[in-house]
C-alpha cells in the first residue's frame, strides 16, 4: 500500500487532530488525550511507512501535489506537499521515535495531573514536524517550523511553575527566533527573486534548476551569487533550531522541560528540523558552487560553523555534572557533524547520521530518564553511581546507545555514519580543518560518554536516590529496548560497499566502495575512540568517586594539583599538570565563553535594548509629554501676563485706542492708499 | 446598485441606538446597547455578501447633494478596504462594548458615549467626501474624550486632554489639507478629487493656488493622520492613553481608531500626494521603522500591562506604515512586490485589531481580578490558577507575535514580502522589531502567568467567567480560521491593490 | 430728495413696528402692570417684545429683497434681509434669556430699550449712506450702553456701561471724523458715489486718516485688537441679557454695515485683493494685521481665564479675528460665509450667555468652578452649554465647525498663501487649536468636576429651556445643512 | 491759506485738544466734554466742506443737524454713567471704575 501525494497532508492531519483533542479535552480526563495522542501516532506512522514505501517504488521520482492558499493582489500564493525518500525516510523517524517516547511519556509522568495537557503538546510537536517534512513550499516549511517553535516551548516549559523552566523556554523560543529572522529574510527573497513559494514546480520552484541556474549568475554587489546570500540566510535559520554555534545556548537549557521532550527534542524533531532543512533547500546551497570567481560559499560557511560546532558542544560536554548536560552538549557536537557533513557537500551522510543519530540520542535520553525517574529526579552525575547493577536493562541499552554515540567499530550505527561524514570530509578540497575538528570530537565524545557512564553506572551509590533505585516499569523499558536495538542495527542500511540508504536518499546512484578503500580511515577514528574511552577510564575509572562532594579531577585547581603531587607517582602529575590542566582549563574557557560571552551576549542585546527602551521612554515621557505641557503653560504664562496689562483703568483703555489709531493710520500711510 | 441605504444604516444605527437611549430614561440599557452594537455587524456581513469582490470601485453607493454651493455631497461607498474595516469595527465594538460595561453600575450614558463612538468610526470608513468624513472623524474625539475621563484611571484627565489635543491639532493639518484642496479644486470629494489626481491635473491646480500649497496640502494631511495612526514619533500621547482609558476604550482606541489613520494614509495620502509620497518615503519610512522597532524596545521595557500593550500597538501599526511608505517608494518590476505590501498592510490591520482587543479584554480581566493594579509585579503564575485566562491570552499574544497558523503571520509575511522586494535594508531593520516583539511578549507571559502563583494570584484569583469568554472565544476562534485561511478576506481588496499597484506613477 | 415714499414706508416697516412696540411695551406696563409683581411684568414685557419681534421678523421675510429705496439710503439686498432677519432672531434669543435670568426693576424700559437697540441693527444693516449708517450705529450703541449698565445694584454694571460708553463715544466721535473727511474728498455720503469719486481720484493722506478712522470704529464695534479693550469689562460686568445682545447681534449688524462701508464703500482704497499685483497698502493688510493679532491675543489670553464670562469676552476676541477674516475673503467670495460665520457665532454666544442666566438664578455663575456639575443640576442645560460651547470650538458637525471652514477656505482660496489673508488663515487654524484647551475646559467643568457639596436640581422655565433646545438645535442643523444659509447668497 | 484749510486745520486742532481731554483729564465729566469737542470737531468739518468742498447739496448741514442731535444725546446718556458711577463709588474720577480688569 502506498500513499499519494495528494494524501499527503493525511501525515500531519492525524497528530494535529490528535493535539485538537488532546488540548480540548476536560481537564480530568487522563487516559483520552494520552489513547487519542497514541492513536494518532500510530496512524501517522503507519501512513508514513505507505509513503516511504511509495517512496522507494522509484526513489529519483518526486511526488508533489500543489494547492493554491491565498491571493493577494494578482499573485496566488501556492503552497504544497512532496513525497521524495528523504520526506519519506524521515516521517517514519519522526513517528517511530515520537510513538516510542510517547509510551515512555505515559509512565514517566504517570503522577502529573496535567499529563493529558502534555500529550497535546507532545502530538502538536509531531505534527509540526511532520507538516515541515512532507511540504513543497518553502513558506509552509517556514510555517510549521515555527509552530515546532512554539510546541518545544510550550513542552520546555511545561512545568511552568518552575522560574527555570519558564525561563528556559522563554530563551529557546528567543533565541531561535534570531535564527528566524534570518530565515524569514531568505524566505521573502527567496520569493521575491523567483515568484514562487515552491521547491519543484514543473521548473519553476526554487529548487528547480532553471531557478538554480538564474540564481546562481545574478550576482549582488558584493559579488556574491543571489543563492549564496538566500542559502547562508537559510542557514541561519537552520543554525537556531539545530543548536550550532553561536546559536546554541538554548539547547542545554531546554533540558528543564520533561526529559521525554528533551529525548524527542534532540533525536527526531526540534534540532532535525535544521538539518533537514539543510538537506532539503541542498541544491540551493550548492548552486553556487559553479562560479569559481566567487571568495566564499554558502556550503563553506555551513562546514566551518558545523565544525566548530562540533568540537566546542563537544569540549562542553566534558565538564558538565548534570546527566542531561552532558548529553545536550554531545547533541550539539553531533548536530555540528551533520552540518559539516552538508557543508563539505555530503548531505546524504548528513542524513544518514541524523537518522541513526536520533535513535541512539533517543535511547540515551529515554535511558537518562529512566535513571532520573527511578532515582527521584536526580540528575547530578556525582550523587549517582552503582546503578548498573541495580538497572539491568537501562545499562545495557544506555551502554549501547554510548557505544553508537561514541562510533564503536563494526557493529554500531553511529560508526557507520560518522565514518561516511569523515570519508566526505576527507575529501573536501577546501580545507582539512573540518577534518581535524571531527576527529578531534571523536575523541572527547568517546572521553565524555566514558565518563558518563563511570560516573552513573559504576562505582557505589552517591545519593539517596542511587542507593534505592529501581529497575523502571515495563512501558519504560520496552521503547528503550526498541531503540537499542535500531542504534545498533541501522548503520547497516548504509556500509560503505552497500549504500541501501544512500542510494534511495540520493534517488540515484551512489558510489560503492569496497571496506578496504576507507579502511585507514576506520583504522584511525577506531583508534580515536579508543583513546578517548582511555581516557576517560584513565580519569574516571581507574580511581572510582565514592563521595558527592569530592572535586571533580578535571575541575582541580592548583593546591589541589600541588597536593596530589605530594603523594601520587610523577606520571599522574605530570599528566594532570599538563594534560589535566590544558583540559580543565580548555573546558573552563569553553564553559565561560558559552556563560558569559555568548550568554553575555544574548544578555547584552536585552540590556541594549533595555537601554533603549528606557531612553525613549525617557525621551517620551519627559522629552516630548513634558514638552507638550511646557508648550500649554506657556501659552497659558503669556496669557496671564497679557491679561495683567488689561489693568482695569478706563483711560488707559482710551490711550489704546489712540496708540491703535496712529498705528492703522501710519500703516495705511506708508502702504500708501490708492 | 440596490435600493437599500445600507451605508446610511450602518452608520445611524448606533447613533439611533445612542439616542434611543437617551430619550428612554427606563430603557434596558445593555440588551438596547448591544442591539444597536451588533447592527454593525449584521450590516457588515449583508454588505460583505452582496460585495462583489471582481470589481473595483465603490459598491453600495450613496449619493445626495447636501450643500451644492459648495459642491459638498453626501457620499458613502464601500470598497474592498472600507468593507475590511467595517467588518472589523463590527466585530471589535461588541467586545468593546462588554468590555467598557462591565460591572457598571450605572451604564447608560456610557453606553450611550460608546454607540456614538462607533457611529462616528464607522462614518469615517465608509464616508468618501471630506465632509462628511472630517465631521465623523473628529466627532469621534467627544465620546472618546468623556469616555476616558469619566471612567479612566487616576491620571486619565491629563490623558483625555492630551489625546484630544493633539489628535486636534493633528485635524488642523488636516483641515488645512482639504481647504487648499477645496481652493484648488473646488471639490473635497475624495472620488473626485481621485479622478482629478489620476488625470494628473491635482498637483497643477494645487500649485496655481500658491507655490507651496501643495507641500502644505501634503504636509497637513499626514500630520493629521500621523498623530491618529500614531507615526512615530508623534505617537507621544498613545502609551498614556491607553493606559489610562478605561480598557474597553483602549481596546477600541487601538483596534479601530488607529485604522481610522491607516485608512486615512490609504484613502487620502495614497491617493491623493502620490508624487510627494514618494519624494518623503524614505523619511517617511525611516520614522514608520522608527515606531516599529523602539516601539518594541520601549515595550520591552513596560512593567505596566497596559503601556505595554500600547507599545506593541505603535510597533505593529507601525508595521502596516512601513509597508506604505515602501510601496509608495515603488520602482518599475517590482509590482508584485508593492501588491504584497499593500495587502500586507491592510491584512495586518485588521489582524492587529483583532488580537489587540484580545490582548486588552485580557489585560481588562487581570485588572480586574487584581483590584485595577496593572503591574507585572502584581502577578505571577495566573496561569495555575487562571488556565482558561491563560489560554486565549497565549493565542491572542502568538497571534501578535506573529506566530504562523495564527492571523498576525499572514499580514507580516506579506509585509516583509513587499518591503524586502521594495527596501531590503527596512525589512532588515524590522526584524529587529519583530524580534523584539518576541521578546517583551514572552517576558510579559512568563512574568504574569509563569512561576508560582503569586501576587493577585495567590489569594482569590477565578478564572475567566461566561461573559468574558463569551467575548474572548470568538476573538480567538477567528485569529485561528484567519491564519489558516486568510483567503477568507483577502479576495476584497485584491482588485484594489492590484489597482492600486498598476496606477502608481512608477519610474 | 426725491423718492418712492411708498417703498420707503414699507421698507421701514419692521423699524416701525418695533417702535411702535416699544411704546407699547412701556404703555402696558404702565397701566397694566402697575401693583403687580415683578415676575408677570417681566413676563407681559418679554411677550410683547417677543411679538414685536416675531412680527417683524414676518415683515421682513414677507417683503423680501426690495432693493435700493429712499434714493439710494437704504440697500435691501439678499445680505440685509438676511441679517436683518437674523438680528431680529438674536434679538428674540437675547430677550428670552431675561425669563429665565434674575429678574430685575423696570422690566418695560429695558425690553424697549432692546427694541430700540434692534432698530439700530436694522439700519445698520441695510444703511447704504454715512449719514445712515452713523444713526443706525449711534441708535443702537446709545441703547446698548444703557443696556449694559442697567443693572443698578451692581456696581460692576455701572463701571462696565462706563468703560463701553467711553470707549464708544471716542470710537463714535473718531468715525463721525472719518465720515467728515470722506464727505469732504469725495463730496457726497453714499457709498455708491464715495466709491466712484475714489476710484477715478485716488485719495492721499487725507483719505488714509479717514481709512484709519473708520477702521477704529470697526475695531470697536466687532472687538477686534487692538480696540476690543471694552470687551472682557463689559462680558462681565453687563446684565446676562444685554451682554448676549452685545456679543450677538450687535456684532452681526457691526459686520454686516461694515463689509457694506468697506467693501462697496472704501473698497477702492483696498489695497485690492490681489496685492502681488498692485503692492502691500490699503486697508486689508491693516486688517489682516488687525485679524492676527485678534487671534492671537483673544485665544492665548483665554486660556488664561477662570472667570467664564471674560473667557468667553477673549475666545469672542478670538472670533472677530476669524470676522475679519472673513471680512478680507468677502471681497472675493461674497458675504457669504462672513454672514455664516457671524450669524451661528452668535447663536452660539446667546445659547451661552442663556445657560449662564439660568444658571446664576440659583448660584452665583462667575467663574468656571461654578459650573461644576452642571451635568447634575439639569442635564439639559449642560447638554445646551456642550453644543454651543462646541459649536464655538469648531468641532463638527456644529454650525461654528463649518463657519470656520467656510472662512477659511474663502481665505485661503483669495490667492493661496501669496496674500496675507491665507497666513492669517493658518494662524487662525492653529489658534482654534489653542482655542480647544480652553473650550474643553469650561465643558470638564460642566461635565466631569463632581462639586464639592451635592447640587441641587436646578428650576428651567419650560420657555427658557425651549429656546435652548431651539437654539442648540439651530447649530446642529445649520452645521448638517449649512446650505440653509449659504445657499442664499 | 484757503478758508477751507483754515476751517480744517481748527477742526483738527479741536479735535486734537478733544482727544488730549480725553487721554489725560481724571474727570469722568472733562472726559465727556472731550468726547463733545471731537464730534464737535467732526461737525465743524462738515460744515467746511459744505461751504467750501465740491458737494453740490446740502447733505453736510443736514449730517450735521443730526450729529448734534445724536451727540446731545450721547452727552446724556454719558452723565447717566456718570452718576451712576458716582452713586457706587461716591466719586466722579475715571480712576475709580477700575474693578472690572484682568
Amino acid at each position: 500500500m502506498t500513499l499519494s501525494a495528494s494524501l499527503l497532508w493525511l501525515i500531519p492531519a492525524t497528530p494535529l487532530a490528535a493535539s485538537v483533542f488532546g488540548l480540548f479535552a476536560p481537564r480530568t480526563a487522563r487516559t483520552l488525550p494520552i489513547a487519542g495522542a497514541l492513536l494518532g501516532l500510530v496512524a501517522a506512522l503507519g501512513l508514513s511507512v505507505a509513503a516511504l514505501a511509495g517512496a522507494l517504488v522509484d526513489p529519483a521520482v518526486r511526488a508533489t501535489s500543489d494547492f493554491a492558499w491565498f491571493t493577494f493582489g494578482a499573485q496566488t500564493l501556492r503552497l504544497g506537499w512532496l513525497l521524495d525518500p528523504l520526506a519519506g525516510f524521515m516521517c517514519v523517524l519522526v513517528t517511530l521515535i515520537g510513538l516510542l517516547v510517547a509510551l515512555f511519556s505515559t509512565a514517566y509522568l504517570r503522577h502529573d495531573p496535567r499529563i493529558g495537557r502534555f500529550f497535546g503538546f507532545l502530538s502538536l510537536f509531531v505534527a509540526a514536524m511532520l507538516g515541515l517534512l512532507v511540504t513543497n513550499s518553502l513558506l509552509l516549511l517556514f510555517i510549521c517550523w515555527e509552530l515546532v517553535g512554539l510546541a518545544s516551548y510550550l513542552l520546555i516549559g511545561f512545568w511552568y511553575e518552575r522560574p527555570a523552566a519558564a525561563a528556559a523556554a522563554k530563551k529557546a523560543f528567543i533565541t531561535t527566533r534570531i535564527g528566524d529572522l534570518g530565515f524569514l529574510i531568505g524566505l521573502v527573497w527567496l520569493h521575491q527573486a523567483t515568484g514562487s513559494a515552491l521547491f519543484h514546480d514543473g521548473g519553476a520552484g526554487a529548487l528547480d534548476a532553471p531557478t538554480l541556474a538564474r540564481l546562481s549568475s545574478t550576482l549582488l554587489p558584493g559579488g556574491w551569487a543571489v543563492s549564496t546570500a538566500i542559502g547562508l540566510l537559510l542557514f541561519v535559520g537552520a543554525a537556531g533550531k539545530s543548536g550550532q554555534f553561536p546559536l546554541h545556548v538554548w539547547l542545554p537549557d531546554a533540558m528543564e522541560g520533561p526529559t521525554p521532550v528533551s529525548a524527542l527534542i534532540h533525536a527526531a524533531t526540534m534540532v532535525a528540523a535544521g538539518v533537514f532543512l539543510m538537506a532539503r533547500v541542498f541544491p540551493l546551497m550548492a548552486a553556487d558552487q559553479g562560479l569559481a570567481t566567487v571568495p566564499f560559499h554558502a556550503l563553506t560557511g555551513v562546514a566551518v560553523i558545523g565544525a566548530v560546532t562540533a568540537l566546542l558542544g563537544a569540549v562542553l560536554a566534558v565538564a558538565q555534572n548534570d546527566i542531561k548536560r552532558v548529553l545536550a552538549y554531545s547533541t550539539v557536537s553531533q548536530l555540528g557533524y551533520m552540518m559539516l557533513a552538508i557543508g563539505v557537500g555530503s548531505w546524504v551522510a548528513a542524513v544518514f547520521h541524523l537518522i541513526t543519530h536520533a535513535f541512539f540520542k533517543a535511547l540515551l535520553f529515554l535511558g537518562a530518564g529512566s535513571v532520573i525517574d527511578a532515582t527521584h529526579h536526580e540528575q547530578d552525575l556525582r550523587r549517582l553511581g552503582g546503578l548498573a547493577g541495580r538497572m539491568r536493562v537501562t545499562f545495557a541499552t544506555f551502554a549501547l546507545g554510548t557505544g553508537a554515540l561514541m562510533g564503536l567499530p563494526f557493529v554500531f550505527s553511529g560508526f557507520w555514519s560518522k565514518e561516511a561524514i569523515l570519508h566526505a570530509a576527507e575529501g573536501w578540497t577546501v580545507s582539512h580543518l573540518p577534518f581535524a575538528a571531527g576527529l578531534v570530537g571523536v575523541v572527547l565524545t568517546a572521553f565524555y560518554m566514558t565518563r558518563l557512564v563511570l560516573e552513573v553506572f559504576f562505582g557505589k551509590a552517591r545519593g539517596e536516590g542511587a542507593a534505592h533505585a529501581e529497575e523502571s516499569p515495563g512501558l519504560m523499558r520496552g521503547p528503550l529496548v526498541v531503540l537499542a536495538v535500531a542504534a545498533v542495527g541501522l548503520g547497516w542500511l548504509g556500509l560503505p560497499n552497500w549504500p541501501w540508504l544512500q542510494t534511495r536518499l540520493q534517488g540515484g546512484d551512489w558510489p560503492v566502495h569496497g571496506l578496504g578503500e576507507g579502511f585507514g580511515l576506520m583504522v584511525v577514528s577506531t583508534a580515536l575512540v579508543l583513546l578517548g574511552i582511555g581516557a576517560g577510564w584513565w580519569w574516571y575509572g581507574r580511581v572510582k568517586r565514592t563521595d558527592a562532594r569530592a572535586l571533580d579531577p578535571l575541575a582541580r585547581s592548583w593546591p589541589a594539583v600541588h597536593a596530589a603531587l605530594a603523594g601520587r607517582l610523577w606520571l599522574d602529575e605530570l599528566y594532570a599538570a599538563t594534560v589535566g590542566r590544558a583540559f580543565a582549563m580548555l573546558a573552563r574557557v569553553a564553559a565561560f565563553f558559552d556563560r558569559w560571552v555568548w550568554g553575555g551576549a544574548v544578555e547584552a542585546a536585552g540590556r541594549t535594548a533595555e537601554t533603549v527602551g528606557q531612553v525613549n521612554r525617557a525621551v517620551d515621557e519627559d522629552g516630548l509629554n513634558a514638552g507638550f505641557d511646557n508648550t500649554s503653560e506657556h501659552l497659558r504664562g503669556s496669557g496671564r501676563r497679557y491679561a495683567k496689562a488689561q489693568t482695569g483703568d478706563a483711560q488707559s483703555y482710551l490711550r489704546v485706542v489712540a496708540i491703535g489709531l496712529a498705528v492703522v493710520g501710519v500703516l495705511l500711510l506708508w502702504g500708501g492708499v490708492r | 446598485m440596490n435600493e437599500l441605504p445600507l451605508l446610511s444604516l450602518l452608520v445611524a444605527l448606533p447613533w439611533f441606538g445612542a439616542l434611543l437611549l437617551w430619550l428612554w430614561p427606563k430603557a434596558p440599557v445593555r440588551g438596547l446597547a448591544f442591539i444597536f452594537c451588533a447592527s454593525t455587524l449584521v450590516l457588515g456581513v449583508i454588505a460583505a455578501a452582496g460585495f462583489d469582490p471582481t470589481r473595483t470601485g465603490y459598491q453600495w453607493t450613496e449619493r445626495h447633494a447636501w450643500i451644492p454651493s459648495l459642491r459638498i455631497d453626501y457620499h458613502l461607498g464601500l470598497d474592498g478596504m472600507s468593507l475590511l474595516l467595517v467588518l472589523l469595527t463590527g466585530v471589535v465594538s461588541p467586545v468593546a462594548l462588554a468590555t467598557v460595561l462591565r460591572r457598571l453600575e450605572s451604564p447608560r450614558l456610557a453606553a450611550l458615549l460608546f454607540l456614538l463612538l462607533q457611529g462616528a468610526a464607522l462614518g469615517v470608513f465608509v464616508a468618501l467626501d471630506f465632509f462628511p468624513w472630517f465631521i465623523c472623524w473628529e466627532f469621534s474625539l467627544v465620546p472618546a474624550f468623556f469616555l476616558i475621563k469619566g471612567w479612566g484611571g487616576a491620571g486619565a484627565g491629563r490623558a483625555a486632554y492630551t489625546f484630544v489635543v493633539t489628535t486636534l491639532a493633528g485635524s488642523a493639518g488636516l483641515l488645512l489639507a482639504f481647504a487648499a484642496l477645496y481652493a484648488a479644486t473646488g471639490t473635497m470629494n475624495f472620488v473626485d478629487l481621485a479622478q482629478l489626481q489620476a488625470e494628473g491635473r491635482l498637483p497643477g491646480l494645487l500649485t496655481a493656488v500658491g507655490a507651496g500649497v501643495p507641500t502644505l496640502a501634503f504636509v497637513g494631511a499626514l500630520v493629521g493622520l500621523a498623530v491618529k495612526a500614531p507615526l512615530f514619533p508623534l505617537h507621544t500621547w498613545m502609551p498614556a492613553t491607553y493606559a489610562e482609558a478605561p480598557p474597553g476604550v483602549a481596546l477600541f482606541l487601538t483596534a479601530v481608531m488607529s485604522k481610522m489613520g491607516v485608512y486615512g494614509f490609504f484613502r487620502i495620502l495614497w491617493v491623493l500626494f502620490p508624487a510627494d509620497l514618494r519624494v518623503h518615503a524614505d523619511l517617511l519610512l525611516l520614522l514608520a521603522l522608527g515606531g516599529a522597532v523602539l516601539g518594541a524596545m520601549a515595550a520591552l521595557r513596560q512593567t505596566d500591562v497596559r503601556r505595554m500593550l500600547a507599545y506593541s500597538s505603535l510597533n505593529h501599526v507601525s508595521y502596516c506604515l512601513v509597508a506604505l511608505f515602501a510601496a509608495a517608494a515603488g520602482v518599475k518590476g517590482h509590482e508584485v512586490a508593492v501588491e504584497a505590501a499593500l495587502s500586507g498592510a491592510l491584512v495586518q490591520a485588521f489582524n492587529h485589531g483583532l488580537s489587540a482587543s484580545a490582548l486588552f479584554v485580557c489585560a481588562a480581566a487581570l485588572e480586574s481580578r487584581a483590584g485595577g493594579s496593572r503591574e507585572f509585579a502584581r502577578f505571577g503564575g495566573v496561569r495555575a490558577v487562571a488556565p482558561v485566562l491563560a489560554g486565549m491570552s497565549g493565542v491572542a499574544l502568538f497571534s501578535s507575535l506573529g506566530l504562523p497558523g495564527l492571523n498576525g503571520f499572514v499580514g507580516e509575511f506579506l509585509i516583509f514580502r513587499g518591503v524586502f522586494g521594495l527596501a531590503p535594508w527596512a525589512a532588515v531593520v524590522g526584524t529587529v522589531g519583530l524580534l523584539a516583539t518576541a521578546l517583551f511578549l514572552l517576558t510579559f507571559w512568563q512574568r504574569v502567568f509563569h512561576g508560582p502563583p503569586a501576587g493577585a494570584a495567590a489569594g482569590p484569583f477565578p478564572d475567566l467567567d461566561r461573559g468574558e469568554i463569551a467575548v474572548l472565544l470568538p476573538l480567538c476562534v477567528l485569529m485561528i480560521v484567519l491564519g489558516v485561511a486568510p483567503g477568507l478576506i483577502t479576495p476584497w481588496i485584491n482588485p484594489l491593490v492590484t489597482g492600486w499597484a498598476a496606477t502608481l506613477p512608477m519610474p | 430728495m426725491t423718492g418712492d415714499y411708498g417703498a420707503l414706508g414699507r421698507a421701514l416697516l419692521p423699524e416701525g413696528v418695533l417702535v411702535a412696540t416699544a411704546l407699547v411695551v412701556i404703555l402696558c406696563d404702565l397701566v397694566w402692570g402697575r401693583g403687580r409683581g415683578r415676575e408677570s411684568r417681566v413676563q407681559a414685557s418679554v411677550l410683547l417684545g417677543l411679538l414685536g419681534l416675531v412680527a417683524a421678523c414676518v415683515i421682513l421675510w414677507q417683503e423680501g429683497v426690495l432693493g435700493e429705496v429712499g434714493s439710494g439710503a437704504l440697500n435691501l439686498d439678499f445680505l440685509a434681509v438676511a441679517v436683518r432677519v437674523g438680528v431680529v432672531v438674536l434679538s428674540g434669543f437675547s430677550l428670552l434669556t431675561l425669563v429665565g435670568g434674575n429678574t430685575r426693576s423696570q422690566p418695560a424700559e429695558y425690553v424697549a430699550l432692546l427694541l430700540f437697540a434692534t432698530v439700530g441693527f436694522l439700519q445698520m444693516a441695510a444703511a447704504q449712506t454715512l449719514l445712515l449708517a452713523f444713526l443706525g450705529l449711534e441708535l443702537a450703541s446709545l441703547s446698548l450702553y444703557v443696556l449694559a449698565g442697567y443693572d443698578r445694584t451692581r456696581p460692576e454694571s455701572a463701571e462696565a456701561a462706563l468703560k463701553y460708553y467711553l470707549q464708544g463715544g471716542v470710537s463714535a466721535a473718531v468715525l463721525l471724523f472719518g465720515f467728515s473727511l470722506l464727505y469732504g474728498l469725495t463730496g457726497s455720503i453714499g457709498f455708491r458715489e464715495i466709491s466712484l469719486v475714489l476710484v477715478s481720484n485716488p485719495p492721499g493722506a487725507l483719505g488714509a486718516v479717514a481709512v484709519g478712522m473708520v477702521l477704529v470704529a470697526f475695531g470697536y464695534k466687532v472687538a477686534v485688537a487692538p480696540f476690543h479693550l471694552w470687551a472682557p469689562d463689559v462680558y462681565q460686568g453687563a446684565p446676562t441679557s444685554s451682554a448676549a445682545l452685545i456679543a450677538s447681534a450687535s456684532k452681526l449688524a457691526g459686520v454686516a454695515l461694515f463689509w457694506r462701508l468697506l467693501w462697496s464703500g472704501l473698497g477702492p482704497t483696498s489695497g485690492g485683493v490681489n496685492l502681488s499685483s498692485s503692492g502691500p497698502g490699503g486697508w486689508v493688510l491693516v486688517v489682516a494685521v488687525m485679524a492676527a493679532a485678534s487671534l492671537l491675543l483673544g485665544n492665548l489670553v483665554a486660556l488664561a481665564q477662570r472667570n467664564l464670562r471674560r473667557l468667553l469676552a477673549y475666545s469672542a476676541i478670538g472670533h472677530a479675528g476669524g470676522l475679519a477674516l472673513g471680512l478680507l475673503a468677502a471681497g472675493e467670495v461674497g458675504p457669504g460665509p462672513l454672514f455664516y460665520y457671524a450669524a451661528t457665532y452668535g447663536l452660539a454666544t446667546v445659547g451661552i450667555f442663556g445657560c449662564i442666566a439660568l444658571t446664576e438664578r440659583e448660584t452665583s455663575c462667575a467663574t468656571l468652578e461654578d459650573l461644576a456639575g452642571l451635568w447634575r443640576r439639569s442635564p439639559l442645560v449642560a447638554a445646551c452649554l456642550a453644543v454651543f460651547v462646541l459649536s464655538l470650538a469648531g468641532i463638527p458637525p456644529l454650525a461654528g465647525f463649518f463657519g470656520k471652514f467656510v472662512v477659511f477656505a474663502a481665505a485661503l482660496r483669495i490667492d493661496g498663501l501669496g496674500h496675507p489673508a491665507g497666513w492669517v488663515a493658518l494662524l487662525a487654524i492653529v489658534m482654534s487649536m489653542v482655542s480647544l484647551y480652553y473650550y474643553l475646559i469650561v465643558l470638564k467643568q460642566a461635565w466631569l468636576v463632581v462639586p464639592p457639596t451635592p447640587p441641587r436640581r436646578m428650576a428651567v422655565p419650560l420657555v427658557a429651556s425651549l429656546a435652548l433646545v431651539a437654539a442648540a438645535a439651530g447649530l446642529v442643523v445649520l452645521g448638517v445643512f449649512p446650505s440653509i444659509l449659504l445657499g442664499l447668497f | 491759506m484757503s478758508p477751507l484749510h483754515l476751517c480744517l486745520l481748527l477742526s483738527t486742532v479741536l479735535f486734537c485738544i478733544g482727544l488730549a481731554a480725553v487721554l489725560v483729564r481724571t474727570s469722568a465729566i472733562l472726559v465727556l466734554l472731550g468726547v463733545e469737542l471731537m464730534l464737535n470737531a467732526a461737525n465743524l468739518n462738515f460744515i467746511a466742506f459744505w461751504r467750501y468742498g465740491p458737494g453740490g447739496d446740502d447733505t453736510g448741514v443736514i449730517f450735521v443737524l443730526f450729529s448734534i442731535a445724536v451727540a446731545a444725546a450721547e452727552a446724556a446718556v454719558g452723565l447717566a454713567l456718570v452718576i451712576a458711577l458716582h452713586r457706587h463709588r461716591r466719586t466722579i474720577a475715571l480712576k475709580a471704575a477700575n474693578q472690572l480688569r484682568g
